[in-house]
């Protein structure tokens, strides 16, 4: 490397004019941090006894009004034209991020009905995470009903973090909104009632690999940071779109660096296999509700992310990370499906179906078009619904009346017959999973195969195919196991379904059939109008001269 | 780098005193061990509460530490605002106001929820 | 001097926080190493600013900072739950969850 | 975006559509409410669901038939048209639309289902009547009724799609039915291990002509065939070949059909003889233009048909099981119309004309066999009926007349019809011509031979009856859906083929083929249809030999009380058989040895190996956080490489 030009040294100029923001944009962010801190205060000063109803109040309806604001927000938006930034360009509010972010309140909304879903004055969660288990004090904590309403404003953060995630338009905001979305995360999956060594330990497990990808993907925002001089998206895609002028001289291989280790953090945040390795154990060890969230909410606000940074700050460099992407995508494919057909509980075949939904999406993000952006969008929600559907069963699935949850496949045999709603929403949800039509899976699938061979790569959904068809044969395999096998000798204990996990499980199922047959007005609403792009501009298919402009980023 | 040469030789100046004094001092010192000299503070006072299991800190101390920790870093923030005070003006002060309102709800609920009892 | 060398220290600095994670047992030491890593992350910020002239990678040193702090402070309320139940730190013990 | 209706010239609005083809969609509505209304209905329809589910196919067979008269008022250049119901999905640049195509082939197709399906509904009410999943039984009828319907009347592949996986459901669902049977359940795992590869087939078909056509509605895709070129249609052929031969049990795939067997006999009659099983062949006869851009592909397509055409006959010689041995026929059968569906349009209407005549005799055996199991006790071993034709007349009668039909006795339904496939495989010239002819004739000659031994061994010859088999004739309900199967096994063949009707009416949706003039006296006198007619008496003969005049020896009955001379009488026999026609057995050996070991072994082998290698990616799932950061890392390394080679 060529020693700096002397006045690329000179002290740095520091313009400190106030921003202007534009509040009514960022309405839903604010309205759910505040009631974050407001829950915090909730804590430290209304009563004990009365603090969950307050809590759960106000949380929900944080999460309503701030899914209201983002519907509201798309008439803000400019007609024709991706949307707009704010904040500095901090944050962008563009299409793609309303449809994220009222993704993730909707998902938020059916994990916290399953959080507050009580039964006999027991939640999920922990008496009091700070004892012992099997200690006195912890019988104690049992005995005298306490509870950790802490768990709503941590919910609430880690939602604030989601919301901002796939909203960031430069790499400090998403930093901080990753870390805002994982610390509390990180807690929430410590404090399961039952078997609380696992849940400690998926803590633990999540905790320190969780920070050692933020540490990768921190290393990478500096290396992308030394190649543009910013960490705005904009600014860089128009750096490397300038073939590197006002680039650090000679910083092409930082970039490179940069996008991989940028692309290490967030693959690591959608469970991409070889990052996915905590998934499995996280999802199985947290509470149920939580990796309901987890696997809906972190998901689709990982890949919001994903999709932004791999679209429009490195929008001008796809030829460059498109074959890692393929090997990822094909790697999560096919290892992820092969291990899950011998998984034998229920939490960590969902963990391992994640990780192979993961794949089907990068799929979508290998294409690089406003197709591929479309097909991940839908593919996201459809399985969002769906997903947290499936672990709703699953927290009612039960060892016996009052006991921790059967999560061992084999004591679900005959469950069609005890249960047969239940067993049949779960089948459901399982034939979606498969990507079995007039489910919301089918059309997913179908939407970003379409996607990816528009984009040429039909040998990545050849593989996906083949990784779909042996999904298939372990979802199936459960369903057979509930409807045509005997029930097993310890027969689990099927819970009455509360009001509030009755409703989560009946959304799943409308969501997946509605989006399985009438998927058209999404679907519609999804694929941009065809952007400013000139025809002879149109190097991305649908209008669009760079991936860049199916976003709002200046 | 004729610059830079003087705080090397410093910086070698250093680290070689504290080498050669450690090692010294293991070789020539006398070695009497007594009670008060394991103690962790050497002033007479014992330590509350008790170390367990001879050496290691009850997790009270971390949990202070942890605390303070949390209270003390957010004076990143407040240094470039102060240096910049006139520039950034009201919105700059109220940004600031609200910004130390979260960190005292944040004190508050520490407070309230007894985390500042050492028993 | 060429502040490019800032850049390899930064990622020496890194390297060795990364493979401290993979070689240690005891989890307040992995964690210590995750710590080594941001570190790196901010050296590197503050000299690309340097080098670049402007703000933004002291900025964000400073942000990264405060998240490390954050960190801290989740992490070992966690590790240290951990201990209390199992009397160990050590991340190897940890492996109830597995295949 | 471009749309089918945009592509197809004689497309119209609803309101020029008339009435019946407006509202095509109720055709499928029909079934598909009654499964709904069973399944979902519980307890409170079990006193009158099943003859809501008879009516609705009912209703659905109305539709078609007045489809049919409407189709038939209009011009044939106007006969093919698409009736839009609404737009399924946008993705991109594919806009996939509900639309249904009524042609001739999809309402022939829609006949033959409705019409055997509501027979075979009727004959169900009182097979199962003594069943307590009746209502549940048929539920998954009516819901194998709709299936069927979207994916022939689908205008694009996605519909098709979603009625194939229908149907597969369906069959599933049908073939496990009696799930207390472990044998029922391993067979119904089995069919559905098989069909996903052949499912698979279909849908990476779909994806490449996706890729290659830009569109997935028939139309556009056939019209742009010829223009893609001969390795993209080879592949896209080969791969919709795959699909068939999973739907279809046609070679390698067709392990599954005998083990389905396992499920209820009137689902064995509709949907593993007369419909599902064929959906292979419609598959391939309207993906025709892509075919014909394909020569590869469509030789392909006849090897397979010859070779499965005569492995079905073999195995159907050397089961016991009467409904084994009729699913051997079905699949030799069915290879017959692959045969002709690979010939391309000469072949079409031939392929069309024995699947719908095949769909009636086919299934009158079947409903055949299921009333003789009825009266026998659900004994399915033929070496313990024999003499029922007195004990069922009427069986007897509806039966004889369904295997006159199916050995090719002249001027019966599948005479005409197999005249066809022969004629045809000889007329497309060349060695393969001449191979493929006689793999036909020979094939004709062992259908003969093994449908006369089970004909033989089931109604003439002494009693070999169980101790407690009282034999009795089945009720009206049963009888009645054979008497009319037997009467269309006689009349449909002279209907369709002569004067090569059913050829110029299909031609609207799969071309033209030459044809020369229509007589009676040269198709009499052809020396193809006397060699076939020589070849069927031949087999015929000899299975009177084997089964009718010499006794048939039987096997030890399961109550297990039988002694030990008939044991030794009975190895005596199997020596007997052994020396007499060693060089048959042997064959038969070799093919039920091949499907058990090859086939089978191939599945499992598959499935081992994924079950393996997850067990060892498994392990490496170790539980240890620093092995977790290991493999992280080592991605890390691994992404780094893949951006790194940009730089060299």
């Amino acid at each position: 490397m060529n020693p700096l030009p002397h006045t690329a040294l000179a002290a740095p100029v520091i313009t400190t004019q106030p921003p202007q923001i534009d509040y009514a944009l960022l309405a839903p962010l604010l309205v759910v941090f505040a009631a974050g801190v407001i829950g915090v205060l909730v804590e430290a000063f209304v009563p004990r006894p009365r603090r969950r109803a307050v809590q759960f109040t106000l949380a929900a309806l944080a999460l309503v009004a701030a899914f209201v604001l983002t519907v509201v927000r798309v008439a803000l938006l400019p007609a024709g034209g991706a949307g707009l930034t704010v904040a500095s360009a901090s944050i962008a509010v563009d299409r793609p991020t309303l449809f994220f972010q009222g993704t993730i309140l909707v998902m938020a909304i059916a994990s916290l009905l399953l959080i507050a879903e009580h039964r006999h004055g027991e939640s999920a969660f922990a008496a009091q995470a700070a004892t012992v288990p099997g200690s006195e004090e912890e019988r104690a904590h049992v005995l005298a009903g306490s509870q950790h309403t802490e768990v709503y404003p941590l919910v609430l953060f880690a939602v604030l973090g989601m919301l901002m995630f796939p909203a960031s338009n430069d790499f400090l905001t998403m930093f901080i909104a990753l870390e805002v979305m994982s610390l509390p995360l990180y807690l929430l999956c410590g404090l399961a009632r039952r078997r609380r060594l696992f849940s400690q330990e998926a803590a633990v497990k999540y905790f320190l690999l969780g920070a050692f990808s933020s540490a990768f993907f921190l290393f990478g925002i500096a290396m992308v940071y030394g190649y543009a001089g910013s960490v705005n998206f904009a600014v860089i895609h128009d750096t490397v779109a300038a073939g590197g002028a006002g680039a650090l001289p000679g910083g092409g291989p930082l970039l490179l660096l940069g996008i991989a280790l940028v692309g290490v953090g967030l693959l690591f945040k959608v469970g991409a296999v070889p990052f996915h390795s905590w998934k499995p154990d996280v999802y199985q060890g947290a509470p149920t509700p939580i990796t309901a969230l987890m696997a809906s909410g972190t998901l689709v606000a990982a890949f919001g992310a994903l999709l932004r940074v791999f679209y429009v700050a490195f929008g001008g460099s796809v030829a460059e990370w498109r074959p890692m992407m393929w090997v990822v995508a094909v790697l999560t494919m096919v290892l992820a499906a092969v291990v899950a057909v011998t998984q034998r509980d229920i939490k960590r075949l969902l963990a391992y179906s994640s990780v192979v939904h993961a794949g089907f999406v990068l799929t979508a993000v290998v294409a690089a078009s406003a197709e591929g952006l479309a097909g991940a969008m839908f593919y996201l929600a459809a399985y969002g619904f769906t997903t947290v559907g499936a672990f709703a069963v699953v927290t009612l699935v039960r060892v016996h009346e009052g006991g921790a949850e059967s999560g061992d496949i084999a004591s679900w045999a005959g469950l069609g017959r005890t249960s047969p709603v239940l067993a049949g929403s779960l089948a459901l949800f399982l034939l979606a999973f498969a990507g079995i039509p007039l489910t919301s899976g089918f059309i997913g699938k179908f939407a970003v195969f379409e996607a990816a061979v528009s984009a040429g790569a039909t040998p990545l959904v050849v593989v996906g195919v083949l990784s779909s068809a042996v999904t298939a044969f372990f979802y199936v395999r459960i369903i057979v196991l509930m409807f045509f096998a005997e029930p097993a000798e310890a027969r689990p204990r099927v819970l009455r379904p509360g009001r509030l996990t009755g409703a989560v499980i009946g959304v799943g199922v409308v969501a997946t059939l509605v989006l399985g047959v009438f998927p058209g007005p999404v679907l519609d609403r999804l694929s941009p109008a065809p952007g400013a792009g000139t025809a002879e501009a149109q190097s991305v298919p649908g209008g669009f001269a760079t991936t860049a402009d199916l976003f709002a980023n200046r | 780098m004729e610059l830079y040469a003087p705080i090397f030789v410093l910086g070698g100046i250093g680290a070689a005193f504290v080498v050669v004094s450690m090692i010294a001092g293991s070789l020539l010192g006398p070695k009497r061990y007594n009670r008060a000299k394991l103690q962790s503070y050497e002033c007479g006072i014992d330590p509350t509460p008790q170390p367990v299991g001879g050496g290691r800190f009850t997790i009270k101390y971390y949990l202070t530490a942890m605390l303070f920790i949390v209270f003390d870093i957010e004076v990143i923030f407040l240094v470039p605002w102060a240096v910049h005070l006139d520039a950034l003006g009201v919105f700059g002060l109220v940004a600031m106001v609200l910004f130390l309102v979260n960190v005292s709800i944040a004190y508050a609920y520490e407070w309230r929820r007894g985390g500042l009892e050492w028993e | 001097m060429d502040p490019m060398n800032y850049i390899v220290l930064a990622a020496i600095v890194f390297t060795i926080g990364a493979v401290g994670v993979l070689v240690r047992r005891n989890a307040i030491i992995v964690f210590m190493c995750v710590e080594l890593m941001l570190n790196a992350c901010n050296l590197a910020f503050v000299s690309f600013a340097r080098m670049h002239g402007n703000i933004e990678g002291q900025v964000i040193a400073f942000f990264v900072m405060v998240v490390a702090a954050a960190e801290v402070v989740v992490g070992l309320a966690i590790i240290m739950q951990v201990f209390r139940t199992r009397r160990s730190a050590s991340v190897d013990d940890a492996n109830l969850l597995r295949h | 975006m471009l749309s089918y209706l945009a592509a197809e010239p004689h497309a119209v609005t609803a309101a020029a559509d008339g009435v019946v083809h407006s509202t095509a969609w109720l055709m499928i509505a029909y079934p598909l409410a009654g499964a709904a209304v069973l399944l979902l209905g519980g307890r409170r329809t079990n006193a009158w669901g099943h003859w809501l589910a008879v009516a609705m196919s009912l209703a659905a067979f109305v539709w078609a038939a007045l489809s049919l008269v409407q189709l038939l008022g209009l011009d044939p250049a106007e006969r093919s048209r698409s009736v839009h119901v609404y737009e399924w999905l946008t993705a991109g640049s594919l806009t996939i639309d509900i639309n249904l195509l009524i042609d001739p082939l999809s309402i022939t197709f829609a006949l033959l289902i409705t019409g055997v399906g509501s027979l075979i509904h009727i004959y169900s009410v009182g097979y199962m009547a003594e069943d307590p999943g009746r209502r549940r039984f048929f539920g998954y009828l009516n819901l194998f009724v709709a299936a069927m319907l979207v994916l022939v009347l689908a205008d694009n592949f996605v519909l098709l799609f979603l009625g194939w996986e229908g149907v597969g459901l369906a069959s599933y669902l049908l073939i496990g039915f009696w799930q207390h049977k472990p044998s029922a359940a391993v067979a119904a795992k089995k069919a559905f291990l098989i069909n996903r590869v052949g499912d698979m087939g279909l849908l990476i078909a779909i994806m490449l002509m996706f890729g290659t056509f830009g569109t997935l509605a028939y139309a556009p895709v056939f019209a742009s065939a010829d223009a893609a070129g001969s390795a993209v249609t080879t592949v896209i052929g080969l791969l919709l070949l795959l699909g068939a031969c999973g739907k279809s049990a046609q070679l390698p795939l067709q392990a599954w059909l005998l083990d389905a067997m396992e499920g209820p006999t009137p689902v064995s009659a509709l949907i593993h003889a007369a419909t599902m099983v064929t959906a292979g062949v419609y598959l391939i006869v309207r993906s025709g233009p892509i075919f014909e851009a394909a020569p590869t592909a469509q030789l392909v397509v006849t090897i397979v048909g010859a070779a499965t055409l005569l492995a079905g006959a073999v195995i159907g010689c050397a089961k016991d099981d009467i409904k084994k041995a009729l699913a051997g026929s079905t699949m030799s059968q069915i290879g017959y119309m692959t045969l002709a569906a690979g010939l391309g349009p000469i072949g079409y209407a031939a392929a069309i004309a024995h699947l719908v005549t095949h769909g009636f005799f086919k299934a009158g055996l079947f409903l055949g066999a299921g009333s003789v199991m009825h009266g026998m006790n659900d004994e399915v071993d033929m070496r313990r009926y024999g003499g029922l034709r007195t004990a069922m007349p009427v069986t007897f009668a509806t039966f004889g007349i369904g295997y006159l039909a199916i050995i090719g006795f002249p001027f019966l339904s599948g005479w005409w019809t197999k005249e066809g496939i022969i004629e045809a495989a000889f007329a497309s010239g060349g060695v393969t011509g001449q191979v493929l002819g006689w793999a036909a004739l020979l094939g004709a000659g062992l259908t003969a031979f093994y449908m006369s031994r089970v004909m033989f061994m089931t109604f003439f010859g002494e009693r070999r009856w169980a101790a407690d088999a009282h034999p009795h004739e089945s009720p009206r309900s049963m009888t009645l859906p054979m008497v009319v199967l037997a009467v269309g096994s006689v009349a449909l063949g002279a209907v369709l083929v002569y004067g090569y009707r059913f050829a110029l009416f299909l031609e609207p949706a799969v071309g033209a083929a030459e044809h020369h003039e229509f007589s009676l006296a040269t198709l009499l006198t052809s020396w193809t249809s006397l060699t076939a007619l020589a070849f069927m008496v031949a087999g015929v003969a000899f299975a009177w030999v084997r089964y009718a005049r010499a006794p048939v020896p039987r096997t030890a009955p399961r109550g297990s009380f039988v002694t030990v001379a008939a044991r030794n009488e009975l190895y005596g026999n199997t020596l007997n058989e052994e020396l007499f026609m060693r060089p048959g057995q042997a064959l038969t050996a070799a093919a039920v040895s091949f499907d058990e070991k090859v086939v089978d072994g191939v599945v499992d082998g598959v499935a081992r190996g994924v079950r393996d290698s997850s067990e060892g990616l498994r392990r490496m799932q170790t539980g240890f956080a620093r092995s977790y950061a290991l493999s992280m890392l080592f991605g890390a390394a691994v992404v780094v490489a893949l951006l790194g080679v940009n730089l060299v």
